[in-house]
């Protein structure tokens, strides 16, 4: 008796607490929910390890935790002040950037030039994500608490990429961090390896908690912003769940348990027409704001893809349209021959009639007429064969599966390939044997995205990306761009200068030739234009996103470089 | 002449099968008198073994009762309730040993918990201790070790199995015992022992009557007093021991007599036609003698009408043209 | 020829044989009689069924019925390449290990029973993505590799049993070395477990193959039922509700299969007296 | 020494050797891989443009961290020697993440999800092939059909009808994960009842499936035991159906205990493939993932997990056969 009256109690507590512990951890009017922005379990918040999770990881959450110095707008491709007050190249080599006074860490400890140079200068010490500056700078240093100067190598001063930095590289607190290089004996494995479980940046937002199913902010409320724009993010809480497959994602996200959503939402315009209300930048084709061309590579080595004339004639072939239409349901205007975006802060550079001159379109006749034009034969098969006794085919063209919108483009520029006489055959590897088939260049062809950032540096970075020759290897070995191992004198010189360039009129002859040297050779084919980031939302808890009508902020997700201005705008509906 | 213990009338038993009808029993009559082994003896598919199980009353599908009647004194079983049967005259009144000993012990069950389960089922008033006990003693009176009771079946010879089954089965003092070829699987020896201990239960009164079946029809010279032959699902020759195996009338039992029989071991149900031609197809009988496709001396006589016992002195025979009893020339010719 | 004849008589060997044929053929057929690619792109994403195309289109805008009639014959070849390859080696294996028994039993009985404890799916994972090649034949060939152990010990099993018969120990005495004992006096008399287990063999091959491609493992420039589902799964068809995306592949894979187990219980039945329960 | 435990002994060192043989199995079968790693790692953290140089020096002091510079039995007696400390490992693609805390983390999922799912489906399968067995006639001509087609149905494909039917249709069932994204687990009412939600799906999906597997492998071994010899005979000594019944179930029981045994490695992986496609945060899933990613360490523990929950299994099985089945004692004697 007196046993069994003592199990009830214990029963009773337990409910009891269980029912305490279960209620509202997060307040849905004042948490956003967003996703798409991590894909595995969270791993660490530690910017030098390589791989940080969402909201340190590259290019999703810029201004939450740690902030850069200039907050970039995607729309109008200019860099807005954050921690960074102004910057200005007073020389060819020269950078000064002036810091807003007044910003403090989120330990209280106030944020200086001192923390700037500090940080840039670790990507001097050890291999981290912008070490790569250092091949065009040559020196860093403060003026006073509240700026410092770069200087560039007289022999290579890329100004775009330098610029670039003022926007992606995190600022990192140098109090903290010479503590942590200390701890672990300056051995960058060991730093690598330090979770940092509790962030300090300057950002509006703390790590609140973390697991495999999702990552919750909190908002820090003595941030540095409050003072200068006048008010503090609205959401309390940010959380993005870990969702195991797109399915999960968008079901929760039509359902309006996620209120913004990077996930690739096929035929999005469904969800509005079943009265859903859910909406994107635009409410019309292509619904998103491009900014990337997803291309197809060209194994410029191998017999007979080594033949641009050939390169053309698929190019010729593909239907482009029908990428645009059926691989990204309508999310990208029809592919033009052209490196250089139509749209955005590029489109000043884009000639219209160079493409129209040298550039090529979906034409299966022309593509068979300059087949023929090299001596090509149809074969009895209907594939071609050179007069070298060659055959088109088969070629393999690559890209990891699961990445559903590239795998429907190959399907599309195989079946447009096999029409005209070439034989093209889709492989689907896993995303590590298409990274290293792509770098050690073993493949026919291959789909992959050049430069795949909205950065200020574009279009340079992609023709960099696509065609820059130097210190790439050659086929077997391993290479991090150029993957086609193409080679042009002319084009890397061209590369080489547009850095060093201020005057519009010049750079914008400058790429003309450059995007006619590509043109001429093919070395890869822009398939499709796809946004850096998709960005959708749900009304249901929160209202007032930004969109083409009301473009208060740029399409960047909310989190994410000048995007961020949105979360000070939304509404809770109730 | 002793008084009958059980008659049986033209007992008919089928198999049904997908919708076809096998006449396995087809119209036997047999009487079995107190204190006698009635042999039975037929080649395989005669229908011998069913006869054996139908003479229990207990019709397992796909086995079916046809008609006819099995009277065990004033008992008439062929149409009682099976539970009743089961529980009343199974084990108890009428026992049985099955073929083949190999496999008729539950494999997973001790000896003991077997027959536990089996007199518990009849005298449910008795405690385990008291069924181990008269066990043991039936055992040690038939002069088997009682080790045995402890064992799994898997532990014994098939020699000893066949005799503890044998002990089994009489365990409930039953009037009659259905011997269904009880050697077959056996080496010589083995088959003595078990001759012997049928012998020995015989004399003690343990059991009334034995009706043994076998296709070794000189076996039963050793055992039986009388003895049927059966042909295609019927008793085909009557008569006592000597009769049969000295002067047979009917020229099949000439035949079983003559062959050569080698039983083949551990290929059950397989054995070879001990005569030559096979019997005819139980399913579509044809008219006339049964037998005639095989006869050395059909007529077309034969293959008209459906052969009636004949009496020949003392004796039963479904036969047109008998043979002698002297020296097994065809008397019509 | 009697066993032909046991073997129609029984109408579960009945049913399920003809089911199966009937979809081989029409699979066989087909093709003979549309000529269209079924790797053409005739409409847009899951376009749901009309007149034109009479179950709707798939991610890839193609017909969902020519790719489901295309994919169910990738999906018997791969079954029957991978069953014969399966039965090729498990009988080997059984044979030897159950007819030399001793050391050799042993050795090849652990390598199986080794087979048979780790989860196979897992090694045919592992091994699928370590293919360059996509083949639909690798792809087979894979999974006979992995799939022979049950053959190899029903095999070994019927074997051992014949090995003290008569007639072994009778071409023994007539000099008769082991293999052609092996090949004259034991295979003949196992050839139907050999059989029924080829059959399941095909089954298992089928529903692997389906699992693989579902994971995207699966053979590249083909359809096979098993890619249709991982297609759909993969651009959320379940989640659309473009139903038409997965449910035929579904019915195909689960009737092929249904109908080689129908018939191996049919032969079951004929071959084990027993289990006819009369 | 007894003989049973000689037999015990005796399977003991069956296992130790088959444990050996996967380890090693696990080590290689993923090095079979092409590509590695360490490129999609680095092509991963690497933004457009940057320099041949500073990624090439990322690359290499990853090989080095992760140690695949060093050859192959170094690293195979590095991974024995870890294992054997109870140690799996730094898992690539979830860098510094220790593959221990992620099984961990996986496993009680997996367990949740399986061994009820299997040992249900067993044990009602069973039932459910007895009955058909024993009952036979229209019970059993219909039953047996369907179960048989259901048991056609793989896995997998079960699992998309039911969340399509459930999930998406009805919309009463969420149609993945292991619980709603608002809730951290804890030990409370409100968390146990989403995540039985979530648990439902897969759970029925698995037990359905290895339900039909079974019953027909019980039906078919009922058939046998109720036509053999000792059937008749006890009938024929007047013991009751009842306890004849008894005598079938446990025989055809005994078969299927090793049948559960053999096939505990297929239904193990038919769970896995459950797992992927209810995105169950399971080792299945976490293994999936690791394959793709190649993720050398992961894809090892994950499967020495798994081998090693089956052979933990199996033993279990074979040490209770032994008690119940007395005929493997006995041919343990006769050795």
């Amino acid at each position: 008796m007196k046993r069994g009256v003592i199990f009830l109690s214990i029963v009773g507590i337990l409910v009891l607490a269980a029912f305490a512990f279960a209620i509202g951890e997060f307040p849905r009017s004042e948490t956003l929910y967003v996703n798409g922005l991590q894909w595995g379990p969270p791993t660490n918040w530690n910017p030098l390890a390589g791989n940080p999770s969402w909201p340190i990881s590259a290019g999703s959450g810029r201004e939450l935790i740690y902030e850069t110095q200039f907050m970039y707008n995607m729309i109008n491709g200019k860099l807005e002040p954050l921690i960074g007050e102004k910057y200005q190249w007073v020389d060819n080599l020269t950078l000064v950037v002036n810091l807003r006074k007044g910003v403090h860490w989120q330990d209280g400890e106030p944020l200086t030039s001192e923390d700037v140079v500090y940080t840039l200068e670790l990507g001097k010490k050890y291999s981290t994500g912008w070490s790569n500056l250092w091949l065009y700078m040559k020196d860093v240093f403060t003026v006073g608490k509240y700026e410092y100067v770069v200087k560039l190598k007289p022999e290579n001063p890329n100004r775009l990429v330098v610029t670039d930095m003022l926007v992606n590289v995190y600022v990192l607190p140098k109090h903290i961090w010479e503590k942590i290089e200390k701890d672990n004996n300056y051995d960058i494995k060991k730093i690598r390896e330090f979770v940092n479980k509790n962030p300090i940046g300057s950002g509006p937002y703390k790590l609140y908690s973390y697991s495999p199913e999702k990552i919750a902010l909190v908002r820090y409320d003595d941030y540095w912003g409050k003072s200068v724009f006048g008010k503090l993010p609205v959401p309390k809480y940010i959380v993005h769940p870990i969702f195991k497959s797109n399915d999960d994602g968008n079901l929760a996200f039509e359902k309006g348990n996620i209120d913004m959503s990077q996930q690739f939402v096929p035929q999005i315009w469904k969800m509005w027409e079943k009265g859903l209300p859910i909406a994107t930048w635009y409410d019309h084709p292509p619904y998103y704001v491009p900014a990337m061309i997803p291309s197809l590579w060209f194994n410029l080595h191998k017999h007979p893809l080594d033949i641009p004339q050939v390169r053309k004639a698929i190019a010729y072939s593909i239907n482009y349209a029908k990428i645009a239409q059926l691989a990204m349901t309508k999310y990208s205007p029809t592919a033009k021959s052209s490196l250089i975006l139509p749209f955005g802060g590029e489109k000043k550079y884009f000639n219209e009639e160079a493409v129209k001159e040298y550039g090529w379109e979906y034409n299966p006749k022309k593509a068979e007429e300059l087949l023929k034009s090299i001596g090509a034969k149809k074969g009895r098969d209907g594939i071609y064969v050179l007069k070298d006794g060659t055959r088109l085919g088969p070629f393999k063209v690559e890209c990891p599966y699961g990445w559903t919108d590239w795998m429907v483009s190959l399907q599309i520029v195989a079946q447009s390939a096999k029409k005209i006489g070439i034989d093209i055959q889709t492989y689907y590897p896993d995303t590590p044997v298409w990274a290293n088939d792509r770098m050690t260049g073993n493949f026919d062809m291959i789909m992959d995205t050049p430069a795949p950032n909205a950065l200020p540096s574009q279009p340079w970075s992609r023709f960099y990306a696509a065609m820059y020759s130097k210190d790439v290897p050659p086929i077997g070995q391993l290479a991090f761009r150029n993957w086609g191992r193409y080679k042009n004198a002319r084009a890397d010189e061209i590369m080489e200068k547009i850095p060093t360039v201020t005057d519009e009129n010049t750079l914008k002859s400058l790429y003309t030739e450059l995007d006619k040297i590509y043109m001429r050779d093919v070395p890869i084919i822009g398939l499709e234009y796809r946004p850096a980031l998709f960005y959708e939302y749900n009304t249901t808890h929160w209202t007032n996103f930004p969109n083409e009508k009301n473009p208060y902020a740029p399409p960047q997700i909310c989190t994410d470089g000048a995007g961020i201005r949105a979360l000070y705008e939304i509404k809770p509906k109730k | 002449m002793k008084k009958l213990v059980a008659e049986v009338e033209n007992l008919k038993a089928y198999y049904k099968v997908k919708g076809r009808i096998l006449k396995a029993v087809d119209g036997v009559s047999l009487g079995l008198r107190d204190g006698e082994v009635l042999g039975i003896a037929g080649e395989s598919g005669c229908g011998k073994s069913t006869l054996a199980m139908s003479l229990s009353g207990l019709f397992l599908p796909p086995l079916k009762y046809y008609g006819g009647k099995i009277k065990l004194k004033d008992i008439e079983i062929s149409k009682m309730d099976r539970k009743l049967l089961r529980k009343n005259v199974l084990g108890k009144k009428i026992s049985f040993i099955p073929q083949s000993a190999m496999n008729a012990l539950n494999p997973t069950l001790k000896i003991r918990n077997f027959v536990i389960d089996v007199l518990k089922e009849h005298e449910p008033e008795l405690s385990e201790e008291e069924i181990i006990d008269r066990v043991e003693e039936r055992f040690d009176s038939l002069s088997l070790s009682k080790r045995v009771i402890n064992s799994y079946p898997f532990e014994l010879s098939g020699g000893m199995k066949q005799r503890v089954i044998t002990v089994i089965s009489t365990l409930m003092n039953p009037e009659i015992l259905l011997a269904d070829e009880p050697t077959s699987a056996l080496d010589v020896s083995s088959q003595h022992q078990i001759i012997k201990l049928i012998k020995t239960l015989l004399e003690r009164r343990i059991v009334k009557s034995v009706v043994f079946i076998t296709h070794e029809l000189p076996l039963l010279r050793h055992i039986a007093d009388r003895i049927a032959i059966m042909y295609a699902g019927q008793i085909v020759e009557r008569g006592t021991t000597s009769q049969i195996i000295f002067s047979p009338l009917h020229p099949y039992t000439k035949m079983l007599m003559s062959s050569i029989i080698t039983p083949e071991k551990g290929m059950k149900g397989k054995e070879l036609p001990v005569v030559s031609g096979s019997p005819p197809n139980l399913y579509e009988i044809v008219a006339g003698c049964r037998f005639a496709e095989r006869c050395p001396y059909v007529t077309e006589e034969c293959k008209i009408n459906e052969i009636k016992f004949h009496k020949i002195g003392d004796r039963e025979v479904r036969c047109l043209h008998p043979l002698t009893e002297r020296n097994g020339i065809n008397a019509a010719k | 020829m009697e066993l032909l004849r046991s073997l129609i008589k029984s109408r579960k060997f009945l049913i399920g044989t003809s089911i199966f044929l009937a979809l081989l053929l029409t699979s066989l057929i087909f093709p003979l009689v549309n000529s269209s690619d079924p790797l053409e792109m005739v409409g847009l994403l899951y376009e749901p069924p009309s007149a034109e195309h009479v179950l709707g289109t798939d991610n890839f805008g193609r017909d969902v019925l020519i790719e489901f009639i295309y994919g169910m014959k990738t999906s018997i070849f791969v079954g029957l390449v991978a069953g014969l390859i399966a039965t090729l080696i498990g009988t080997t294996i059984g044979v030897i290990a159950g007819y030399v028994g001793r050391l050799t039993d042993n050795i090849l009985n652990s390598t199986t029973n080794l087979f048979l404890v780790i989860p196979s799916f897992v090694i045919l994972i592992l091994l699928s993505s370590s293919l360059k090649s996509r083949s639909l034949l690798f792809l087979a060939i894979i999974i006979g590799i992995t799939s022979w152990p049950w053959t190899a010990r029903a095999v070994r099993a019927q074997t051992s049993s014949l090995r003290t018969r008569e007639h072994i120990n009778m071409a023994k005495l007539n000099g008769m070395n082991n293999f052609e004992i092996m090949l004259s006096e034991i295979l003949p008399y196992v050839s139907s477990y050999i059989f029924m287990a080829f059959v399941l063999q095909v089954a298992s091959g089928i529903l692997s193959e389906a699992g693989l491609s579902m994971l995207g493992l699966g053979p590249s420039d083909v359809v096979s039922l098993g890619t249709m589902l991982s297609w759909a799964l993969l651009y959320e068809a379940v989640r659309t509700g473009a139903w038409w995306a997965f449910f035929p592949p579904t019915i195909g894979i689960s009737l092929i299969t249904f109908s080689l187990l129908y018939m191996n219980t049919g032969m079951d039945e004929i071959f084990n007296p027993r289990l006819r329960g009369e | 020494m007894s003989p049973y435990f000689k037999y015990i002994l005796g399977k003991l060192k069956w296992y130790v050797l088959i444990f050996f043989a996967a380890l090693f199995l696990n080590f290689f079968l993923p090095r079979l891989i092409p590509g590695n790693p360490i490129s999609a790692l680095v092509a991963q953290m690497a933004g457009g443009g940057a320099s041949s140089d500073v990624l090439n020096k990322l690359y290499n002091s990853y090989i080095h961290e992760f140690g695949l510079d060093h050859p192959w039995y170094v690293q195979f007696i590095d991974y024995v020697v870890k294992v054997f400390h109870g140690d799996l490992g730094t898992s690539f693609s979830l860098y510094p993440t220790k593959v221990n805390t992620i099984l961990a983390q996986a496993l009680p999922w997996t367990i949740a999800l399986q061994v009820p799912s299997i040992l249900l489906g067993w044990i009602l399968g069973n039932i459910l092939g007895a009955l058909a067995a024993y009952k036979k006639g229209k019970f059993d001509g219909t039953l047996f059909p369907i179960t048989l087609f259901v048991s056609s149905i793989p896995y997998f494909c079960f699992a998309i009808i039911l969340l399509y039917l459930f999930g998406v249709i009805l919309n009463i069932l969420p149609i993945g994960g292991g619980y709603s994204m608002a809730l951290t687990p804890t030990f409370s009412i409100v968390f146990l009842t989403d995540a039985l939600k979530h648990y439902l799906l897969p759970f029925l999906s698995l037990l359905l499936v290895i339900i039909g597997g079974q019953a027909i492998g019980m039906r078919e071994m009922s058939i046998y035991e109720l036509n053999t010899d000792y059937v008749r005979y006890a009938k024929l000594l007047g013991v009751s159906d009842k306890k004849i019944i008894r005598y079938v179930f446990k025989n055809a029981m005994l078969p299927q205990i090793t049948g559960l045994s053999i096939s505990l490695g297929t239904m193990v992986g038919g769970a896995l493939i459950t797992e992927i496609v209810f995105s169950y945060p399971g080792i299945g899933t976490w293994l999936f993932n690791a394959i793709r990613q190649q993720d050398y360490p992961l894809i090892q523990g994950g499967t020495l997990v798994i081998t090693i929950s089956v052979l933990l299994a199996n033993f279990l099985i074979d040490i209770v056969y032994g008690i119940v089945d007395p005929r493997i004692r006995a041919s343990q004697l006769e050795e």
